[in-house]
């Protein structure tokens, strides 16, 4: 146990890293174990232009081993790996500093509750054409009177005999305007609220799909308002049972908290730790930061960001003993919001009225995107599930606390 | 202390009547497509002819002097609806520095002008990225100044600068003309489309404004009447949220009929409650010249700080996805409250300072 | 307007104020002008023995003119004066650092709403005495399962003819046991709740009254449970109507809540500031506080502090001017509570190990009083409406937020 | 690093099946009504010969050597009800110090004796109101002490006692028995019912243990193992109110169905989540003798005493009158909470602390 991995740290796990780092070694170019620019970030899709020419050979190559989703079955492209290899294989990425190959709602979201829900014809249909980027996902969850109740969404979805017949309005769909398909919640029987959901999928080039993009106050657009009128849809591209939609909706809900928390929102690579930027902005004395306020809730921070990354690990540990951890996906989702919109709020103050330019003269690239990354943080407790919707569920599935009788 | 006279509700009530009508956030939204300069000169003109620009200013110098409880309550009306405009630099900071520390000439030559909304000025303060007015480098040398001032609110459209400088190792207020040699301004876009300026100064001409104890006055007179107008940021964003709360149905209820936000929304109303108060009483203080103005300055500005910053985030959230849009209001609150938050010294600076001002 | 106080500062009012000043120099004995102790407050009441004759004196001399009870009519006793004298009074008292001359929940609490829903003959027999220090009172309103949830009280209070017949029992009665008389809270309807609330007031030596006292976490024990067993309350004890209670109970509510907070939660005279003590404790560099986070903490805290005295303040302008300030009872009893938590908390910070002494020796009487006082403290948020309660109070009365429906 | 082996797991049983069973807080009322020494030595003889005094102790010593990890299994246990006993003292500082830094004669002297139950060490470390280990006066000379420690835990019933002291500007452990010419013990009653004591030193005899480098690994060990003390004392008195909330019933309703008191609960199950990882990667951190041993000492005291000052604060407020009275539980966590918060470095103490092991 001296490396903490504990007992299953066998030869086959070290022959395993071992011919994983040659082969990483080989095959990823070294552009892309340099640090990623703002629109550098690989979406795959039909309508994707590469930027650089490494950018696709290294997905064909990660996808070539189904490495882009590491734990799904061989069978549907993925890489088939244990979890303990897939740590191993995160663990070098790492350690090269490789840029994620694909992002991916399809790999991140619906991939997972499709293998669960989903038929054979489905799984072989879809499963590879994601690890391979080649169809890029979107989601369509939220509508105008549906976002923390999201199981009062509206949008009818008719059965016409050998088709269905899509009609209403989804939003905060996350780039519709550039994805291929969408997995989507529609109301298939009025009568009832959770049990009259269904699951399915279909292409955004379906005659009737119009997106557009909604500004936010961070100045970018990343989702849309998507409006689906008279859209034909196959019947076999219902998902799980008719009016059983719910369930597939919660879980992949589970998985979008989980990835999102995991993930982090953003402050990715390249972003300099906060007290760096706090000791240029404000100055140090005596080797301490000069504004002791800001210095002791910059460590009070710190010491919350180490205790959350802690915390991954260990509920990764407990799944990989076999654990269920699903309890914790509310919490993570929680934390990592209040997290980054700490952060982001800690830079903007200690870089002052640096922080405080929108555009143009005057400020450097990162003082710009200060600002609008703090912005931008404002929606993480809203997005995915509010936080008050996530302490509703942790409040009563895990401390089994119960609502007025 | 916090009881109003009748001429200064009847101002509040006419700075509301001008502020909702003609400055609603619309107009905010209208300034940031249209008017690079941050606002609307037209509407200046107007507030000009109501006389805000001279509540300030002696009767002898064509204001009204209407005091600082009636400067800050025209100010906390702008606040209500993000109104842009020069006022807090031109008609409370400029007009009370050169009222306070002016000679005779001085007051002559530029208090009918700042009344009569023919003049806006700036005050040049900050150096580096934080507030820190004991730092001050910018140096006069010959009556010459040479140096660098960042973020000066309103610098951008500014006639006449008021710059902060160290002579013989002492800070003391001079003023420039903004279009005088050796000044170059660099006008900023801001993350609440007003506007300001970084500004460098190379041998510009400057000329003396009162002495060094006149820097301290100008800027607690800053620091109060921008708390007041956060306060009216801060009221303005509580009710509409407050509104929304019971507007917006989630799960077949009002959201405003859900517990957890009742308790959020009522800790904010105690926060708005406390903050009021601090802010009256710093304003009263200013008219009555009681020896408790830094200290109350230093409250005003930091509890004007902390609840902005609570119910600008708080807005956001109990709007929800709608609050993260563009096209909604809560995103123009929260990106001013910010660019208010750190000028004039942050809630940080200011408890620093509180602390300092009680020998601890 | 020059000293802030308005234009009813007139010749008159200079007058009653240099009357007042001189009656207090000549009446107020020098040992009423020194700091309490912890046990120098006077109760008055039956049992009443003076620790100092000058307590006593200092007692009649006020009671006298009627200034215990400063603004009530003078045909009960009171002072009579207008609010605006009594403001001058309060401050010429504040100015000799007067001892109050008599605590009294009949004060506080039962003499104002006696004053609005009592008869005649009521007001006119104990009023007169309560101004006096003669009776002690203490509120019957907490029961065992009734707490938050007032209304909820079952203690049964029957009609049995020529008199009343009371059985149940009372928690937190505050000094019940030393208390002459009490004013309680009855149920005289089962059927409904709040309309089934009677207000009686009885003699605490009745036969079937029994008092135990209970030990608080701070080791004090101010607070009994009272126990009534077929105690026999005359008729003409009633105040108000029968099952019209509720409405007196929640008007003497607004009283406590608003005595509560004004006069703060303990912490009184010859408290040091908390800077002082944490400036002994913790030492100075550079004449700032050493432990720089605890400096800005403090700093918040007495920055907060200072914001609720001039809230206090501007809500006693507000009523004079006769605006209605009634909203502000729930406000100032959360801040109030609030402020008193974190002050007794920063003390004790402050003062480290210093403060972790329970008794005996090793430590001095200060450092022995600081844990007990932050212990009581943590009482201040469920003593007299919790802060929840006052919370819910704020959204729905002061907000306009409604339940869900 | 989060697993817990199969032997740890079974050592958590059997602590928690003696904890729950001898020493439930009902045990700690006795103590605190009939044991002026604050604890029970015939439990913590029993304690002895389950084999925790000798959980840090190598085999040839009479230990176990199962590891910090299982330390703090036991210590987690024990915070759970408070249990009150010189085990933090002993076992886990005492017997560390020793192994770390003992010459083979020390350990062979008193490793033996700890695991046997048979002898109770104390840490002198404050010297005044608060942890400053960086500030020890108390002087050696000539192989004598003296000077003044502060608030010594366990130091009133201590027979060994370890002294932080300086020695040519150094600053060292050295040994002292506790009956030693030259020590004056006054015992302190505290807040907890266990007892501390101040220790005065005039010129007693002094033995080095280890050099400089034990006296941070000695207190980074004491930091960890305490925070897995509070980390059970947090968890219990959060499960108890959760329950709590479960059964008491207001407005017709359950106190835990109201969604104000839910959210508040929910963010205490994610404090203690974070709070746990924090302890159990510094104890496997001591165990695998890791290089980022201090950095995560100060965070696991720190989140410790941060999560359970905010659990024992609500475990009052949330049961309500009944929480305020000596009779109920809420108010005996509060009183230990406070005492381990201070000990070893407060919260605050261990930000700049993690600060500073940041460089900032």
């Amino acid at each position: 146990m001296a490396d903490g991995r504990g007992p299953e740290t066998s030869q086959e796990l070290e022959a395993f890293r071992n011919e994983t780092r040659a082969w990483l070694e080989a095959n990823c170019p070294p552009l892309m174990r340099t640090p990623m620019g703002e629109d550098d970030a690989v979406w795959g899709g039909r309508n994707w232009k590469p930027k650089h020419p490494e950018q696709k050979q290294w997905l064909d190559a990660m996808a070539s081993r189904g490495w882009t989703a590491p734990t799904w079955p061989k069978a549907y492209g993925g890489g088939g790996l244990t979890p303990q290899e897939n740590l191993i294989l995160q663990d070098e990425l790492r350690r090269i500093k490789a840029r994620p190959a694909l992002m991916s709602f399809g790999i991140w979201m619906f991939g997972p509750v499709l293998l669960e829900f989903g038929n054979e014809e489905q799984k072989k249909k879809y499963l590879p054409q994601i690890v391979r980027g080649e169809i890029r996902w979107c989601q369509g969850y939220s509508e105008p009177g549906a976002g923390s109740d999201l199981a009062g969404l509206q949008t009818k979805c008719e059965d016409k005999g050998d088709h269905y017949l899509i009609n209403g309005q989804k939003v905060w769909t996350s780039y519709a305007n550039e994805a291929d398909w969408i997995f989507c919640l529609v109301r298939t029987d009025t009568t009832v609220k959770h049990e009259g959901i269904s699951f399915i999928l279909f292409d955004m080039t379906s005659p009737g799909v119009e997106t557009r993009p909604i500004k936010l106050i961070s100045g970018a657009s990343p989702f849309c308002e998507t409006f689906f009128t008279d859209v034909k849809v196959p019947k076999e591209n219902l998902v799980g049972k008719l009016n059983g939609g719910w369930e597939i909706a919660k879980r992949l809900l589970m998985y979008e908290r989980t990835s999102i928390s995991a993930g982090g929102f953003g402050g990715g690579a390249g972003a300099l730790p906060i007290e760096e930027i706090a000791k240029h902005y404000v100055g140090v004395e005596d080797g301490k930061l000069e504004d002791r306020d800001l210095r002791a809730r910059i460590a009070a921070h710190k010491m919350y960001d180490k205790a959350f990354g802690l915390t991954v690990r260990r509920a990764q540990e407990m799944a990989k003993a076999g654990d269920n951890v699903s309890h914790m996906a509310s919490m993570f989702k929680v934390a990592a919001a209040t997290m980054n919109q700490e952060k982001t709020e800690l830079i903007v103050e200690a870089m002052g009225n640096r922080a405080l330019g929108w555009s143009g003269e005057g400020f450097t690239k990162g003082e710009i995107l200060a600002p609008r990354a703090m912005l931008r943080a404002k929606g993480n407790s809203i997005e995915g599930g509010t936080t008050e919707v996530n302490l509703n569920v942790l409040a009563k599935r895990v401390l089994g606390l119960r609502d007025h009788q | 202390m916090f009881t109003l006279s009748e001429e200064h509700e009847m101002l509040r009530e006419s700075a509301r009547a001008f502020v909702q009508e003609k400055m609603p956030t619309a107009h905010l939204r209208a300034v940031r497509e249209a008017k690079p300069e941050g606002f609307d000169r037209a509407l200046w003109a107007e507030m000009a002819q109501l006389g805000w620009t001279g509540i300030l200013i002696p009767e002898e110098h064509g204001g009204s002097a209407l005091g600082y409880v009636g400067m800050g309550l025209v100010l906390e009306e702008c606040g209500r609806t993000l109104a842009p405009s020069p006022l807090h630099s031109t008609a409370l900071v400029g007009a009370s520095a050169i009222a306070l520390g002016g000679t005779a000439a001085q007051k002559n030559e530029w208090l009918p002008k700042i009344a009569a909304g023919e003049l806006i000025v700036a005050l040049a303060i900050d150096e580096s990225a934080h507030h820190a007015p004991e730092k001050i480098k910018l140096e006069v040398k010959n009556g010459q100044l040479t140096g660098m001032k960042k973020y000066v609110a309103d610098g951008h459209v500014a006639d006449l600068l008021i710059v902060a400088a160290r002579e013989g190792g002492v800070v003391k207020h001079f003023l420039v003309p903004a279009n005088a040699d050796g000044v170059t301004i660099t006008q900023l876009k801001t993350l609440d489309s007003r506007g300001a300026a970084d500004i460098a100064f190379k041998g510009a001409k400057a000329e003396p404004l009162g002495g060094p104890e006149l820097v301290d006055q100008v800027l607690d007179r800053a620091r109060i009447g921008l708390a007041a107008e956060m306060l009216g940021q801060a009221s303005q964003a509580f009710e509409t949220t407050s509104e929304y709360l019971k507007t917006r149905t989630q799960f077949g209820q009002l959201i405003g009929s859900f517990q957890a936000l009742q308790h959020r929304a009522a800790k904010m109303f105690v926060e708005l409650e406390l903050t009021r108060s601090c802010v009256l009483a710093a304003l009263s203080a200013l008219d009555e010249n009681r020896n408790d103005i830094a200290e109350l300055a230093s409250l005003a500005k930091a509890r004007a700080g902390e609840t902005l910053h609570l119910v600008s985030n708080e807005m956001v959230q109990m709007h929800g996805g709608i609050g993260m849009t563009d096209a909604a209001d809560p995103g123009l609150y929260l990106k001013r409250a910010r660019v208010a938050e750190a000028l004039y010294g942050s809630a940080s600076y200011h408890r620093d300072r509180y602390a300092a001002l009680n020998n601890f």
